[in-house]
């Protein structure tokens, strides 16, 4: 670091002791992000993690001065993540978390051309404020059925513009914005995430919520069924266990035609129940 | 089931179900009877109001019936 | 009802449903039998598969069952 | 019902459902019995598969489970 | 499931569902009875209305099926 | 129904459900333990097949009973 | 499963579902803890009602049920 000016140095060590006293470093992608989106993004972040914005060449020295020091060389990892607008995250949230959080905390932003598509791109069907113009042949010309009603355009149905991943064109993006349809997010890109001696990528990172919400209703009824068909009682399930041997008393009562006050009604609907279905495979001069 | 149709059987043709009316009608049918189920029989008819049951049981053959098709 | 009654309480008690059998059953129940109705019954019910109809009485539970999900 | 319980507490049990066992449970749980009805069940019960017949009761769940998941 | 139909048979037979009681009914059964099982059961049954759960437990399909209609 | 989790956890884990397994488990998750429910669940679970178990769909539904209510 | 009934006995016993938490209820288990599970778990259960979560498994019995109030 001979020729390094002072205010770098100043940085570098700055970040490093910012990256000492976490146990979580990420990394993260601010280049797309303008000015004010990131300054309401830091606002979110406020109370959970800290945000460094810096040059990608001092984040490194950062982070190789904070894994020397640290005796960490497991830390110097993530430095292979460093690209775009890096900025250091650190945080006490467990890696998956920051993630979870920063995925939710990005926001819709307005088409740009030349960028590609997160996801496939859908003008809704219904009235438009726009009124009649050149746009409604520049609509039609990608796609888009508009047509004229009551004096402002109209989409006459769900128009896929855009797959995910294909380019967002000019013409495009004007139409988009003027619908004011805002196709892009805009937040933190998570690149990499360290805690104890693991560094973990966003692949790792994405976990499908779903998943687990079907796990543990699966979890759960594996409980509750474990419970009542064993007839080992708990709280939640001591009626349904009830209610099985009830129900399979009486089942087994109505199968042998045994009449009890609970078994009457059963059985005796039962039988007529045949009967009535019996009765109307007949001839109707058989009936009464 | 041959008692609780005997039983009904008694009810449809408006006679009384009694213990010697239904071992009539099974042994009719040829039943060897079994005069402790007879007698179950009888004594779990008493107080239930066969047109009763009958009419409820009926219902859900119509509504069940209708979606079923 | 009676004389569906009476073949179900045969078919329940394994006999054959036959005009005499069935003649014979609602005589014992104290019905005045009508020959031409028990010779259009037993007709009727040579094609019907009434092990099955049995089946179907019990089932409305499944019918209703799928719906309430 | 609670000579049906006392059978099919004997059937969890793995024990024979007979009259003896059954009076024996019932007078156990201090009901005064009525052989007739104790008869009446033994015989009913005679020819049902019970294990089948409870299974049954737990099949349309399943049914209406599926959709949900 | 033995210990249960134990309860409800007492609950049948209008007893009161006790520790003893329970063992009791198992015993004549000739259940070897697990002590900690028959707690656990009473435990659980505190505070709950048998009657009221029985009577949810036969309700349900039958209003099901009105909406199929 | 915490019980009945630690009993899961261990079968998952490949682990014998034994009382003292059982008691570690909920201790680890800060449980007060009551011996008897730790001893009778190791009880009802003697035996059984867990994976089958808890895939058998468990609440019952009336067969016959629902639409004649 | 075994990181789920952790989580779902912590829940079951009051507990915050914590990674140190479900690494202590896994380890007394004899559970090999994988660390990044763990992390995954707390992450995905944060923010999740975990009673109204359970309850909508429990459902499509409690909606066959509903309609019968």
């Amino acid at each position: 670091m001979a020729h390094v000016a002072e205010w770098k140095k100043k940085e570098v060590e700055e970040l490093a002791k910012l990256i000492k006293s976490y146990p979580v470093i990420a990394l993260v992608d601010v280049a797309d992000v303008p000015a004010y989106p990131l300054s309401k993004m830091r606002e979110s972040l406020r109370g959970k993690a800290v945000l460094r914005v810096s040059r990608n060449t001092l984040i490194e020295l950062a982070i190789k001065k904070a894994a020397q020091e640290l005796n960490n060389p497991d830390l110097e990892k993530l430095v292979g993540y460093i690209q775009g607008g890096a900025g250091i995250l650190v945080t006490e949230m467990n890696p998956f978390k920051l993630y979870k959080f920063l995925e939710e905390s990005k926001k819709p932003a307005p088409a740009k051309p030349g960028v590609p598509a997160p996801k496939d791109i859908v003008v809704p069907a219904g009235p438009t404020p726009l009124s009649p113009g050149p746009l409604v042949g520049e609509m039609q010309a990608l796609g888009i059925p508009a047509r004229i009603e009551k004096g402002k355009v109209s989409i006459q149905k769900d128009t896929v513009v855009l797959k995910a991943g294909e380019i967002i064109t000019p013409q495009l993006a004007n139409i988009l914005n003027q619908l004011g349809i805002e196709p892009l997010e805009v937040g933190l890109k998570l690149l990499a995430a360290y805690e104890d001696g693991i560094v973990y990528t966003p692949e790792v990172l994405a976990i499908d919520e779903e998943q687990y919400i079907n796990m543990l209703q699966q979890a759960y009824m594996h409980a509750f069924n474990l419970s009542v068909n064993t007839a080992y009682p708990t709280k939640q399930t001591i009626e349904a266990i009830i209610q099985k041997a009830f129900l399979g008393a009486k089942n087994v009562a109505v199968e042998a035609g045994y009449i009890t006050k609970e078994t009457a009604g059963d059985i005796l609907g039962k039988a007529f129940r045949v009967a009535l279905l019996i009765a109307q495979e007949l001839p109707e001069e058989l009936l009464d | 089931m041959e008692y609780v149709y005997a039983a009904l059987l008694l009810h449809a043709a408006g006679k009384e179900i009694t213990e010697e009316n239904i071992k009539a009608v099974l042994q009719a049918a040829g039943v060897e009877v079994d005069e402790a189920r007879v007698k179950a029989l009888v004594a779990a008819l008493e107080g239930v109001n066969i047109d009763e049951v009958i009419e409820k049981a009926a219902m859900p053959v119509a509504v069940a019936a209708a979606p079923a098709a």
